[in-house]
């Protein structure tokens, strides 16, 4: 290998890995923001113009402030969870394509950290990981509240696991690869001219239950009992302080825009848009550029979502999961196979 | 490569048997497991790596702190009446035993010495191993699914708490 | 369906109790009164199918009727052949028969589990009727087995108080038999295959083939051992009073009427045909033990104060001198014993039936509970008095003409002396039955709970009364039966004088017997 | 780089993990930990398979594998429920107490 | 001319009718079809019997009706005979029974419930039927039938107070006995079966007839065989001990079964084999020895019995010894003549007898009767008749027949022994008849008051019946009057002769001068004539002190002989008691201990081992595990060749 696929490699994976972070802080002001708009009053303000620079300041305070470790607690497990948390929600995003691919030497370089056969399966994969950094969390933390919170957020990632990866089976089913690349090219052009040949319109119902899942996946409202305020008084992470909740702060944020980047790229067509065909480096932009905008609208609506919703009972939770979502994903899944039976026949 | 996989694998395995902790000897084994993923990634089965993360790291071992979590166990006590000639007599048939594999693994290694071969992107291609699958074991496959369905209902009717006295 | 009748009567007649069965499976298990009515209707309809098997009976024909064959387990040549001759006829329908009286008994007097009791009951009539028409020894194991378990579990669950002891040891008994005769039936297949190179279980293959020396006497020793515990021979049969007197009355009637006969039927099937040499060296010793069957038999009933008990000791004498017959093996005998065979069946079935009647109102079977109850209850007394005629052998019932001919048959047989030891048994046997009229119907009433007994209730009624028609009949019209079996047996003998010969010839076993060819029954 | 592991090598590491899991199944006396052990033979038996299979070229290791995976599964969840019913009756998992089979 | 089978199948019929409808339909019922039936069997047998006979007999009628068993080389027909012997009987069983159903009516009337009164009649009919086939059979197989069918029917009617214990020990007793006969006929019968290869009396007879060299050496066990059935059927020493006892059953009974028809079933047979018999004269021997014996043996016990049916009973027994000895002897006539006689007037004794007891209310013991002569005229005429007909008083008929028969004894030359017994017990008949008759009828009554008050005639049903008898056993004997009347007027004789073919090789001794005839006749009416009036001296006059003076004299013989002997104490020590251990030490012994013993052991040796390798099952999964283990490194070990 040259230096210049080092180099390649290393920005390919590097980029998102830096990014991702650093969208965080803006997106923490969004959401207050839009919650403050939400709720008719006028959010930060103060830290200066529209009070942008409020959740740089919030951070440097995580980053300062003192550490209270509980006595009592095992230190590792307590100390490898946040981080767990962090390493899962950042890893996810190396196999989304997040734009076309520009060509450097005359190698054609997809843009994405790792294109590989099975990128699907590799991002459900990491999700069952994240689950282990609250559950240590819970565990590590020796406090009955934590636990709660943890066996709660297990149970509940579980779950709703399976309801999404049934979902996404209905996608694979139509693009015929794990590899997520696969899965945006399928979904470029359009039928009669002008319609988007996006998943969406397919799976509707696919769309939906990943989604609501994607919700329950990331522990947001309506689906946060993990970290409840009201009655496990922040659940897993109650006893965390400073940067090791700042972490889990981080995880959670990064989880929602990978969420969101996944039902772009799952449904949406991610980079690609009809009649939009990049080529050379402006055209990489451009699809990084619609990616991203994307991604954007469906943060915009986990947001929206968490200030609308109120917060489910954990035993309606489970009865959605396993008795609504989990059977509809099954339908789901027989049309997309039925779909793409009529389409065989209809292909020869 | 593999080697450093293997090492990794072989001493977690080694911290989950040693740990006194059961959730530590969980979490060791979820290492374990991640290395071992690795290896199969290297033996040209990268879907059977990722299925080996999904199911054991993501479901059966989550499974197993769950129940240690339920159950809440603290870590083993020392006996107070320990079982010398049981641990003995294990002692010495796990060496026993050992030694016979080892020696007839390295008989089978050099029997077979040929080297990892084979076109890795075939190999493991997982629509190529579907239609496989799908051909050839279908009725296994199909056999499986039955076996763990009824796992699962022999798992919830076993973990019920039964209310009324079964009569 | 009417192919199905005419081609494949015997199938229908093996596997309508089995689908009877499968339909009670699908009532509720409280549903008794159905599962009653439903067995019993089953079995009356499997008994009216059976009478074409009496009626189209071809007298004249060697060989076996209603042949079917069907391929079964191809690659060890185990096949499904049916077929039934003389011997076999006659006991079908006094399965027929009996299996429906049974169950019509039972109707007022099974309250638990009824639906188990009446599959059990059908199973048990497919299990028997399979035996009795398979002519594949891998077939006929499976059915001897089928006919088994329901059984053990007709006595264990409902049967007395000691039900499970008596279970265990007719289970054990019966179990330890079978199974050398399973392994037999194995190294036979195995040295037909040896001798052919091609692997069969039908009868009619093995007959062919030929063993002498220690292999005949031990392959002859296992099947004997397996029917003889069945049949039971004198000391085999410790198992029997247990049974009979734990069991239900139904299940005491088909014990003692019909699974007791598959013995001698197996031994005259199997046992004898492929190993005649040495059935008939050691015919002399089955001769003895069934002398002494009769005498101690009869002996022990005279001692017994349980009713049930002591007609069941009744039977190991009844069957010591059918194994007297067969042991005898002149015609005249054979004929007899298969007769009385089916007398024993019918005049045991009653007495367990009658007995049955008085249990279910007393609730005791102590002969010493009784005494005087002939003017309480008359019409059973009378019933009782004639099923108690027909097993003593008085002359114009069925029990006379079967006792009559064995003993004569072995008079003309080498061993004239059986007959003479055998023929006590007319009066012992009329010492203990009527000691038991005599205590149980007759004398003062002693108890005053039995003046309140109720007569013999319809259903009952008509259940002895159908056995005691048959006694009668058979008693005045024995020729019906004996047209029937006479070419059968004569067939058997043929077969087995041929084969004796080739025996002789033979010096390395086995090999295909050519002359026995065709000749097998 | 891959293509150069020799089978003895692979099937050397899952002998050793197979010995491991003895270990922790003979000597471990916390039910669950002996279920740990048992699973980590039965990858360690997974390694081989696929070591094998990848050194014959064929996909046969990886189809066994599937299996023995979804199998293991269905057992993981028998077995952790029996512990957790055993549980609830005798209050611990250590296998010198549970000795309920004991004449 | 209706078929023979007709006759047997009418009182069949009225035994299923009154067996199955008697209870419901009421006595009047009853008795209409009983004696109905009885009445159509005599009547339809006389239709038969009285061509027969104006066709001077002769050539036996054979009447097939199919056949019954055929089982490799035998066959057995049904099939009925009528020839002068069956003919004989059939006239008189026929007819004395009707007489006795007819008795039965009256003297059943009272004392029973229409369902006891049903069954009676019921049984009588039924054993008419089984009479009938046993005389009218015509192979052995369908006499034993008949034979069986009277067994079973005697049985049942001995048995029929079923709720008095003796009354049904009685009835089993008299089954259980006969069944040894049984035994013997059964044996009997199969060496029939090997020597001629049939059982019909024609071949049977024809052959053994045709060449008797042939077949003689096996006719004496055979004979000997059957001889123990007639023994048991007719109450012959030693199984006589039933009959006694089956005066259990009501008097009529008695007087039809075991007095006129059943238990002369036993001459019949002998007679009726009397080729075969001629052939073994060792068997005749035997026969003739036993009758003798029988005779005076029970003629003795007579004697000192106080029950008026005891007495009947032993002097029935007595009786059928003198008809055996006659048989015994070769005197077949005399034998079956004396059979017919003594039906008549034997029957009238007992149907008297029942007369008596009906009126004293149920008492049977003569020592409480007496002076009943005024009382009941017509019983006490008719009896006495009988009496002296039995005694051997001429020109009654038993004088005849015994006359004939001690003929037929003192022709069989030899020691004359048998003649001098037969002579003796015809005394004895004569004194304990007397006896019977002087403590019945004639001095002061001896009963109770209320007895005496009650005392009564019978009625007529009861009556007439005497009445016929006592004049059939006056006229009874002049069919079958001695030579010395004219060599033509025994017409018995002649008449029977087709059945005693001649044998060739087989002289018929020569018949008596007739001045001997007369001695003898003169002697044996002495005698008869000494016995009676030393009876009548005895206790008619003297009230009996001069055999109580006797029997004091000498206790211990007159105790023995009042005991019967002690027969059945014997046979209880010999026979019964050990049978009774013998079964309760196989059932207990042999059975439960040894037997299911050996079962048992191990059984036990299973549970054992199972207890010990119990100890490997600690309950505990590593051990388990471990074992598991180990067993695999030993495996390893074997197959690597290391062991």
């Amino acid at each position: 290998m040259t230096l210049l696929d080092w180099t390649i490699l290393v920005l390919r994976v590097a980029l998102p890995a830096l990014i991702l972070p650093a969208i965080v802080t803006p997106l923490v002001w969004v959401e207050r923001r839009v919650a403050a708009f939400i709720q008719d009053r006028p959010g930060p303000n103060r830290v200066g113009p529209f009070g942008l620079l409020q959740s740089p300041a919030d951070i440097l305070k995580l980053f300062m402030k003192e550490e209270v470790v509980p006595t009592s607690v095992d230190r590792l497990l307590f100390f490898l969870a946040p981080g767990l948390a962090v390493f899962a929600a950042l890893s996810t995003f190396a196999v989304i394509p997040y734009g076309s691919s520009i060509t450097i030497h005359g190698e054609e370089v997809p843009l994405i950290g790792a294109n590989v056969s099975i990128g699907l399966l590799y991002v459900f994969a990491i999700t069952s990981i994240s689950v282990y950094a609250i559950v240590l969390a819970g565990w590590s933390s020796n406090n009955k509240f934590s636990l709660m919170g943890g066996i709660r957020s297990s149970a509940q990632i579980i779950s709703y696991e399976l309801a999404m990866t049934s979902a996404a089976a209905g996608v694979i089913l139509a693009a015929g690869s794990f590899r997520l690349n696969d899965v945006v090219g399928m979904q470029a052009g359009t039928w009669l001219g002008f319609v988007p040949r996006w998943n969406v319109l397919v799976q509707p119902l696919g769309f939906l239950i990943f989604f609501v899942s994607a919700f329950a996946e990331t522990n947001r409202l309506p689906f946060d009992l993990p970290e409840a305020e009201a009655e496990l008084v922040a659940g897993y992470h109650t006893e965390y302080s400073a940067m090791h909740f700042g972490s889990y702060f981080l995880a959670e944020y990064i989880n929602v825009i990978v969420a969101s980047a996944m039902t772009t790229t799952l449904y949406f067509g991610g980079w690609s848009l009809p009649g939009f065909h990049p080529s050379g480096i402006l055209g990489a932009v451009a699809s990084i550029a619609i990616f991203a905008a994307k991604t954007a609208f469906f943060v915009l609506i986990f947001i929206w979502v968490r200030w609308t919703l109120p917060r489910f009972r954990y035993d309606q939770l489970m009865t959605l999961g396993w008795k609504t979502l989990l059977p509809l994903s099954l339908v789901n899944l027989f049309w997309a196979a039925a779909i793409e039976m009529w389409r065989m026949g209809a292909g020869h | 490569m593999f080697e450093v996989f293997a090492a990794v694998a072989i001493v977690f395995a080694a911290l989950m048997v040693l740990s006194r902790n059961p959730v530590r000897s969980v979490l060791s084994l979820v290492v374990a497991f991640f290395a071992l993923a690795g290896c199969y990634v290297l033996l040209f089965s990268p879907f059977i790596a990722v299925i080996q993360v999904i199911v054991y790291a993501g479901a059966i071992l989550v499974l197993f702190l769950f129940v240690l979590m339920l159950l809440n166990v603290g870590p083993e006590r020392p006996e107070k009446t320990g079982r010398p000639i049981q641990t003995l007599l294990s002692g010495i048939a796990i060496v026993l035993f050992a030694g016979f594999l080892l020696s007839a693994l390295r008989h089978s290694g050099s029997a077979a010495p040929r080297a990892l071969a084979g076109e890795p992107n075939v190999l493991g291609r997982p629509e190529a191993l579907a239609r496989e699958l799908f051909s050839g074991y279908l009725l296994h496959f199909e056999a499986v699914s039955i076996l763990l369905l009824s796992a699962l209902v022999g798992a919830f009717v076993l973990a019920r708490r039964d209310r009324e006295p079964r009569g | 369906m009417k192919t199905l009748l005419a081609e494949h009567l015997l199938t229908v007649l093996v596997f309508l109790p089995t689908a009877g069965a499968i339909l009670l499976l699908l009532l509720p298990r409280s549903a008794a009164g159905v599962a009653k009515v439903g067995a019993l209707t089953v079995a009356t309809l499997e008994c009216v199918l059976s009478l074409p098997l009496w009626w189209h009976f071809d007298t004249a024909l060697r060989g076996f009727q209603f042949r079917e064959a069907a391929p079964w387990i191809q690659p060890l040549g185990i096949s499904y052949l049916l077929g039934i001759d003389g011997i076999s006829l006659v006991l079908i329908l006094l399965t027929t028969i009996l299996t429906p009286v049974s169950l019509l008994f039972s109707l007022t007097h099974v309250e638990k589990e009824v639906r188990g009791f009446s599959i059990a009951f059908l199973i048990l009539e497919t299990g028997v009727i399979g035996t009795l028409v398979a002519l594949d020894l891998a077939l006929f194991y499976v059915f001897w087995e089928v006919m088994l378990v329901p059984m053990y579990f007709i006595i264990g669950i409902w049967g007395g108080n000691r039900r499970i002891y008596a279970a265990m040891k007719f289970f054990l008994f019966t179990m330890a038999g079978s199974l050398l005769m399973f392994l037999a039936i194995l190294y036979v297949a195995i040295k037909h295959h040896a001798a052919t190179g091609v692997w069969s279980f039908a009868l009619e293959d093995l007959y062919r083939l030929t063993f002498t020396g220690t292999t005949a006497v031990v392959l002859f020793a296992a099947f004997a051992l397996a029917f003889a515990i069945k049949v039971p021979v004198f000391p085999l049969h410790t198992w029997l009073p247990d049974a009979h007197t734990e069991a239900p009355t139904a299940g005491s009637i088909i014990l003692a009427g019909i699974l007791l006969k598959l013995g001698v039927y197996g031994y005259l099937r199997f046992a004898l045909p492929l190993f005649p040499g040495t059935a008939l060296r050691y015919a002399p010793w089955l001769g003895v033990l069934g002398v002494i069957g009769v005498v101690y038999g009869a002996l022990v009933a005279f001692a017994q104060h349980d009713m049930k008990r002591l007609v069941a000791y009744s039977s190991v004498s009844h069957l010591g001198l059918v194994v007297i017959g067969v042991g005898a093996f002149t015609t005249i005998s054979l004929q007899g014993s298969i007769l009385q065979m089916v007398n024993h069946g019918l005049s045991t079935g009653a007495l367990f039936l009658l007995v049955g009647v008085l249990y279910e109102r007393r609730h005791t079977r102590e002969i010493s509970a009784y005494g005087g109850v002939a003017g309480i209850v008359p019409v059973t007394t009378a019933l009782f008095l004639v099923a108690t005629l027909s097993s003593i052998g008085l002359p114009g019932l069925n029990g006379f003409v079967g006792e009559f001919l064995i003993l004569l048959g072995t008079w003309t047989s080498p061993h004239r002396w059986w007959s003479v030891a055998a023929a006590t048994g007319v009066i012992l046997s009329a010492i203990y039955m009527l000691t038991l009229v005599q205590r149980v119907f007759w004398n003062p009433v002693t108890h005053e709970e039995n003046r309140r007994l109720t007569d013999i209730r319809w259903s009952e009624l008509v259940a002895a009364s159908v056995l005691v028609v048959l006694m009668v009949w058979i008693g005045v019209r024995p020729n019906d039966v004996l047209d029937r079996l006479r070419v059968s047996v004569d067939a058997l003998q043929q077969a087995v004088a041929n084969k004796q010969l080739v025996e002789a010839q033979v010096s390395n076993p086995p090999e295909i017997a050519k002359g026995a060819k065709g000749e097998a029954p | 780089m891959i293509g150069t592991i020799p089978l003895s090598e692979v099937l050397i590491v899952s002998g050793a993990l197979f010995c491991i899991g003895l270990c922790g199944a003979l000597l471990r006396r916390n039910a669950i930990q002996i279920f740990l052990s048992i699973e980590l033979m039965m990858n360690s038996a997974n390694l081989a398979i696929l070591g094998y299979g990848a050194s014959l070229g064929t996909r046969e290791g990886q189809i066994v594998v599937f299996f023995v995976i979804a199998i293991a599964a269905a057992e993981a969840a028998v077995g952790l429920a029996i512990f957790v019913a055993l549980f609830r009756h005798t209050e611990t998992i250590d296998v010198n107490r549970i000795n309920l089979l004991k004449w | 001319m209706i078929a023979l089978w007709v006759i047997p199948v009418i009182p069949l019929v009225g035994f299923a009718l009154n067996g199955l409808l008697g209870t419901r339909l009421g006595k009047g019922f009853v008795s209409a079809v009983g004696v109905g039936s009885a009445g159509l069997a005599t009547l339809a047998a006389y239709s038969r019997l009285i061509p027969y006979l104006s066709s001077g007999g002769g050539t036996p009628v054979i009447e097939p009706y199919g056949s019954w068993i055929v089982a490799g080389s035998l066959s057995i027909d049904l099939s009925f005979r009528l020839d002068p012997l069956s003919a004989l009987m059939l006239s008189f069983v026929t007819f004395v029974g009707f007489l006795i159903h007819v008795y039965s009516v009256g003297y059943m009337h009272h004392d029973e419930t229409d369902a006891g009164y049903a069954r009676y009649f019921a049984y009588l009919n039924l054993f008419l039927f089984a009479m009938l086939v046993l005389v009218l059979a015509e192979t052995f197989l369908l006499m034993f039938v008949g034979w069986e069918g009277v067994g079973l029917c005697s049985y049942l009617l001995v048995g029929y107070y079923y709720d008095r214990e003796y009354a049904a020990a009685a009835g089993k007793k008299a089954f259980v006995v006969n069944r040894i006969g049984d035994f013997g006929f059964l044996l009997g019968m199969f060496g029939l079966f090997t020597t001629f290869g049939s059982l019909s009396y024609s071949e049977v007879f024809g052959k053994a007839a045709s060449n008797p060299a042939l077949y003689q050496p096996a006719l004496t066990l055979i004979c000997l065989c059957l001889f123990v059935g007639a023994v048991g059927k007719s109450a012959q020493v030693p199984l006589y001990v039933w009959l006694p006892d089956a005066m259990a059953g009501p008097t009529p009974v008695s007087a039809l079964i075991h007095a006129a028809t059943m238990v002369t079933a036993g001459v019949y047979m002998v007679t009726r084999c009397n080729v075969l018999f001629r052939l073994a004269p060792e068997a005749m021997a035997v026969v003739a020895g036993i009758g003798a014996f029988t005779a005076i043996f029970a003629g003795t016990i007579a004697v000192a019995q106080n029950d008026i049916k005891k007495v009947l009973a032993y002097s029935t027994v007595s009786q059928l010894g003198y008809m055996f000895l006659a048989c015994g002897v070769g005197a077949y006539v005399a034998g079956m003549f004396h059979v017919m006689t003594h039906a008549f007037f034997k029957a009238c004794l007992f149907l008297g007898s029942g007369s008596v007891i009906h009126a004293m209310g149920g008492e049977q013991d003569m020592r409480k009767m007496g002076g009943l002569k005024s009382k009941l005229p017509i019983t006490f005429w008719t009896f006495l008749v009988a009496t002296l007909a039995i005694a051997g008083i001429p020109p009654l008929a038993g004088f005849f027949s015994k006359d004939a028969i001690l003929a037929g004894a003192f022709e069989a030359g030899g020691l004359r022994i048998l003649w001098a017994v037969g002579l003796f017990t015809a005394g004895l008949t004569a004194f304990y008849m007397f006896r019977l008759v002087s403590l019945t009828f004639f001095g002061r009554f001896r009963g109770t008051p209320d007895q005496e008050h009650h005392l009564h005639e019978s009625p007529p049903s009861m009556t007439l019946p005497l009445i016929v008898l006592a004049i059939l056993s006056v006229v009874g004997g002049w069919v079958g009057l001695p030579a010395v009347f004219g060599e033509n007027a025994n017409v018995f004789a002649r008449f029977l002769a087709p059945v005693l073919p001649g044998l060739k090789g087989v002289e018929e001794h020569a018949a008596l001068p007739h001045a001997t005839e007369w001695a003898l006749m003169a002697v044996s009416v002495l005698v008869a004539a000494a016995g009676l009036l030393l009876a009548w001296s005895w206790y008619a006059r003297g009230e009996g002190r001069t055999p109580a003076r006797i029997a004091a004299a000498s206790p211990g013989v007159y105790a023995l002989v009042a005991d019967k002997f002690r027969i059945d104490e014997l046979y209880g020590v010999l026979f019964v008691k050990p049978f009774y251990w013998l079964s309760r030490t196989l059932w207990k012994v042999v059975d439960v201990l040894l037997i299911d013993g050996v079962l048992n052991a191990g059984a036990f040796v299973v549970e054992l081992t199972g207890d010990l390798l119990r100890f490997l099952q600690t309950g505990n999964v590593r051990n388990y595990a471990l074992t598991f283990l180990l067993g695999l490194v030993a495996l390893l070990l074997v197959v690597a060749g290391w062991i």
